[in-house]
């Protein structure tokens, strides 16, 4: 037997306007200032970036803002040939992704990685912190990093 | 363990681009098949549990019309929002408390025709950080793992994971409810387009549409039911942090803390030894060696000599994904519960073409979020010791 | 430095778009219903096993879990099962026109149809249990849109 | 054999209120659970896993458990998450209790929470049966539901209500109550509110005459009869009998006699395969109400059971839900409100907490029942709105889905003997 079924499309979208909440607050407001903030455990003392309220290993309270310096090295990376769009993949210029660890923070940091072409990178290599010139407290503030 | 709960039977659909059926008509023909061929009705089935999810099935509460097309009219009723395996994993803790004795647990998913699951996907990444920076998510991540493995493992390399992806194409060829992709050959895969490098695009599982229903039982109805029971002997979930760059992603500290508390129910000491064969979800095919490992199932740093050697073949030592796993359709957030049910074929020995020779135990596997965030394990066996 | 309380955290906005999904959805009951509509008939299905006229008729039937066949017309009158009257929107902003939707059981049907209610002259004395019969349209094509509305038997 | 679990605290994030735009989602639910931790001798390591559940699409964060790992204190925890639509909070917790009477489990965690200033609640609701309606394209109706729509209206038929509507007009039809009594439950439900800290719409000694101020939207719902939107968290602790001792701050506890749940069919907004089910007619609910009080040893609800927390997302509720639980006789409500008999030192107090009327934060509201009914048998209500009588049992119930589902949990002030 065959079960009819109609197409139906649904021309709605839902809205959402999702709070950053203190900790990123924080941390944009650092961006403004080209700083960059990091969270510190006043338990185990590990420090996190970017910053937030939790510390899941002692499940102590991050309650300390801290100023890391804005070198540090490159740890991983992977490079992007895509951008979503409309649900789907469209293919753009490639560029680099790195996570870098700043010196002084236990957690990875994700980045552009400019000023580098694929077969020269190094693991291990150390980069530094790349500002838009005017800031706005915004993610893209931190327009990336470059290697020293 | 207070009880012993068993897999009594299973419906699985064909995984499709373009399904035939609705939504709500897959969990209608595949509970009404299941029920007719355990000849029981739906008034013996004590709970249903659903896993759907509300992206995905592009609706609030998704289950709202699907309860009354599985036969649950009337009857208790709850839904998991993850992985099917998780679905799975309730319905055996709500038989352990001893108020149930049956449970079926039901999904569809249409990952090929009704939504974009690289949408879907975005909305599992937090709102205020990762989304609006979009640098992170799970193609990206899965470029890292890579990269990571390779960076550790020399003699890893990027033909390896092609290498991977086509024995995943490969062993779903022989699998009837696959895709049934003709594999690529190993060169195409390895120059097919860049995703996020390692990563390319023959290499990420191809979405499609399944579905499938399983009903879970206590021992006492389970002998009843059928001859050939599939016994749960462990189970293990644990959700690692979300941040990408406070895990070793070659590690996979979150599936270890599964497995070891999978392991630890059914009484295995030495995987490699007591697992005959694994089901694990993988979204790419970089991720097998990875997850493998950290089950256990093969010595740290191997995934080159495991493909290399054939290890994990359907006639290797312990075959991983036999059925060809997500490479033979990838119906997002269903896909683990179709690797439970390839799983339960082995040990009943029903999978025809993709059979492993004297499969006595499985592991299946079920992943969440960006690299494995959160793992599920199941340790199912045919006969059971105790 | 202390993490200071922020009364106003900045709002990251979003969307999700329902456009980039599709739906098939299963309409053998509203066809049967149309279908009906053409001849001013009300059709609906009726499970053999257990007896229910479901208005629309789906293929399968819930209580018995088994597909259904047997079509049936059910009466074109009904009674009202329960009502609600339109005065204001969500903010308790009065309403321009004053309208009511009902639910009725047809007769010979298990099923609530829902409708806009006419031949009422004052809202208050609406009831539940009163009597309604379809009103068509003069030329029905076979859409919903030939069930105008119900209307109240005096 | 059967495992007794007990509630051993409650933890909110604070008060319920429209809008908290000074956290995030992940703060305010770290808020909540750290709370709940700190009314123990738990220390946060000592939880075995978690459960955790919303309605994502209310603030569009899919798995939200993923992204919450640390802040709700997971960290390589099992974590499952749980959603049923108006239910989940209740659902959430029935899975946290098969946690620990499975075995598998000593202390299990579950939290429920809505974040509804970071959404469109009424949308989301109509996310439902948005397909639904759209398909009716296809047949040719008017959906603005002119003259001439007839059929067109069957999704959207409530009117800015939705479907509540009908249940109450039908509610109303069958108790032979009327508008006013409905009035009588909203006020009461906003009085309770002032005396619950946590509440969301707080109005002290409300009197049925300040709701009929408000204007109808649709008959018989008044404005003052709807619920607000909140934003809020609220976490619960189960922990298994042995481990009660170790980890409970004092000896008062409150133990989960029986739960069960249920759903009948998709009800109003049934567009495709026909409604035949009466909104208020809920025959679900006394079915699960039975199981769950044969669960918990209860054979006469009407008497033993001293204090209920219904799901009354519209003031009608408090009427209807009670009589479905089996508490009072079937449309003997409207007469009971006027008598007082709900009332806060009434002879069986319904939602002394204000209910869902005043406070709805969807995610956490079932929850909060749970959570509520638990603070009862505690004796630990603050505020005001602790019953001043002793409360051996409480009942709690979660209703969602279009309608049809329906959770409820017995809880008692001794467990249950095996």
């Amino acid at each position: 037997m065959i079960h009819e079924a109609v197409e139906t499309l649904v021309p709605i979208s839902f809205m959402y306007k999702n709070r950053v909440g203190r900790y990123l607050q924080h941390y944009l407001n650092g961006l403004k200032e080209k700083k960059i903030l990091g969270s510190k455990c006043s338990g185990c003392g590990r420090v996190v970036v970017p910053p937030r309220s939790a510390c899941g290993r002692c499940c102590g309270v991050m309650d300390e803002l801290v100023e890391l310096p804005q070198e540090g090295k490159l740890v991983n990376w992977t490079v992007c040939y895509v951008k979503l769009e409309g649900g789907e993949f469209k293919r753009i210029d490639p560029y680099i992704i790195g996570m870098i660890q700043l010196d002084g923070c236990d957690s990875l940091l994700s980045a552009k990685v400019l000023d580098l072409q694929p077969e020269n990178v190094k693991i291990g290599m150390r980069v530094k912190a790349l500002w838009k010139e005017e800031t706005t407290g915004d993610y893209t503030d931190l327009v990336g990093f470059i290697p020293l | 363990m207070k009880r012993r709960v068993a897999i009594v039977g299973y419906k699985l659909m064909k995984n499709t681009r373009a399904s035939e059926w609705t939504r709500e008509r897959i969990y209608y023909e595949l509970s009404k098949s299941l029920l007719e061929e355990l000849e029981i009705k739906r008034e013996d089935i004590d709970t249903f549990i659903f896993a759907s999810n509300d992206f995905a099935d592009g609706r609030t509460i998704s289950e709202v019309y699907l309860v009354q097309r599985m036969g649950a009219y009337m009857r208790d009723e709850s839904k998991v929002e993850q992985e099917a395996l998780n679905a799975c994993l309730y319905a055996w803790l709500r038989i352990q408390s001893g108020e149930y004795d049956t449970a079926m647990v039901g999904m569809a998913s249409l990952a090929s025709s009704q939504f974009k699951p690289l949408l879907v996907q975005n909305h599992e990444l937090d709102p205020v950080y990762e989304r609006p920076r979009g640098l992170i998510n799970f193609y990206s991540g899965a470029g890292f793992q890579a990269r990571a493995y390779m960076e550790r493992f020399k003699n890893f390399t990027e033909s390896h994971i092609a290498r991977y992806a086509e024995k995943g194409y490969r062993n779903a060829l022989k699998n009837q409810y696959s895709l049934q992709i003709i594999p690529p050959s190993i060169e195409k895969i390895e120059n097919s387009d860049p995703i996020y490098l390692p990563i390319r695009e023959l290499e990420v599982a191809p979405y499609a549409d399944g579905g499938g229903v399983v009903i879970l039982a206590s021992a006492e109805k389970a002998k009843k039911l059928t001859k050939k029971p599939v016994w749960i002997e462990g189970v293990g979930s644990a959700q690692d942090t979300y941040w990408i760059g406070e895990r070793d992603l070659v590690k996979l500290d979150g599936l270890r803390e599964a497995a070891r508390r999978a392991y630890r129910m059914a009484g295995i000491k030495n995987p490699k030894k007591e697992i005959s064969f694994a089901e694990v979800q993988t979204f790419f095919a970089s991720e097998e060696p990875v997850i493998a490992e950290a089950l256990g199932l093969f010595e740290e740093g191997s995934g080159a000599e495991v493909i290399e050697k054939g290890l994990s073949e359907i006639d290797g030592k312990i075959p991983v994904n036999p059925s060809g796993g997500s490479f033979g359709g990838n119906p997002m957030g269903g896909t683990s519960l179709i690797g439970l049910i390839n799983a339960v074929k082995q040990l009943r020995e029903e999978a025809d073409d993709f059979q492993v020779e004297k499969a006595k135990r499985a592991l299946v596997h079920s992943q969440d979020g960006v690299c494995a965030q959160h793992n599920t394990v199941m340790i199912l066996s045919a006969g059971g010791k105790k | 430095m202390k993490v200071e309380e922020i009364k106003e955290t900045k709002e990251i906005y979003s969307y999700w778009d329902l456009s980039a999904m599709k739906w098939r959805i299963e309409s053998e009951g509203l066809r049967l219903l149309m279908e009906g509509f053409k001849e001013k008939k009300v059709l609906g299905r009726q499970c053999h096993k257990c007896g229910t006229v479901y208005v629309p008729g789906p293929t399968y039937c819930r209580k018995c879990h088994i597909d259904i066949y047997r079509i049936v017309e059910v009466k074109n009158e009904g009674t009202i099962g329960a009502f609600t009257v339109n005065l204001a929107d969500i903010r308790g902003n009065p309403l321009e026109e004053i309208s009511i939707v009902v639910c009725v059981k047809l007769d010979g049907s298990d099923s609530w149809l829902m409708g806009r209610l006419e031949g009422w002259s004052d809202w208050k004395e609406i009831r539940s249990g009163m009597r309604v019969k379809v009103e068509w349209s003069d030329k029905p094509k076979g859409t919903l849109s030939d069930l105008l509305n119900f209307k109240l038997i005096k | 054999m059967r495992r007794n679990v007990a509630i051993i605290s409650v933890g909110y994030n604070g008060r319920f209120v429209s809008k908290r735009p000074d956290i995030s989602i992940v703060e305010m639910l770290e808020q909540a659970v750290r709370n709940a931790i700190s009314k123990t001798k738990l220390k946060p390591h000592e939880i075995d896993a978690f459960v955790v559940g919303n309605m994502h699409t209310f603030e569009g964060v899919n798995m939200g458990n993923l992204w919450a790992s640390e802040h709700i204190l997971a960290l390589n925890k099992p974590v499952m998450r749980i959603a049923t639509g108006g239910t989940t909070g209740m659902s959430v917790f029935h899975c946290a209790y098969y946690h620990v009477a499975s075995g598998l489990y000593d202390v299990v965690c579950a939290i429920g929470w809505e974040k509804h200033d970071e959404g469109d609640a009424q949308i989301g609701l109509g996310g439902i049966l948005l397909p639904e309606v759209f398909s009716l394209a296809h047949f040719g109706p008017d959906l603005t539901g002119k003259r001439g729509g007839g059929l067109g209206l069957m999704g959207g038929g409530g009117g800015s209500t939705g479907g509540a509507s009908f249940q109450a007009a039908s509610y109303l039809a069958k108790s032979g109550g009327g508008i006013e009594h409905i009035d009588m439950a909203a006020a009461l439900m906003r009085a309770n509110a002032a005396k619950n800290p946590y509440a969301h719409l707080q109005v002290p000694n409300c009197k049925p005459e300040d709701i009929a101020k408000t204007p109808i939207i649709s008959w018989p719902l008044r404005y003052g009869h709807t619920c607000p939107t909140s934003c809020g968290a609220c976490a619960v602790i189960l922990v298994a009998e042995e481990k009660v001792k170790k980890f409970a701050d004092t000896d008062k506890v409150a133990w989960v006699k029986g739960v069960a749940c249920g759903t009948s069919d998709a009800t109003i907004g049934n567009v495709h395969d026909g409604q035949i089910t009466d909104p208020a007619d809920q025959e679900i609910c006394k079915i699960v109400a039975r199981r769950a009080y044969k669960k918990a040893g209860i054979r006469n609800p009407k008497k033993e059971i001293q204090v209920a927390e219904v799901y009354d997302g519209f003031a009608h509720q408090v009427l209807m839900w009670p009589e479905k639980l089996l508490l009072v006789d079937e449309g003997a409500s409207p007469k009971l409100i006027e008598q007082g008999y709900y009332n806060l030192d009434g002879e069986l107090p319904v939602n002394p907490s204000g209910g869902v009327t005043s406070t709805n934060a969807i995610g956490a509201s079932a929850l909060v029942r749970v959570a509520e009914a638990a603070l009862q048998i505690m004796g630990m209500a603050e505020g005001g709105h602790q019953v001043d009588k002793k409360i051996k049992n409480a009942v709690a119930h979660g209703w969602g889905g279009l309608f049809q589902f329906v959770t409820v949990t017995v809880l008692g002030d001794t467990p249950v003997k095996k």
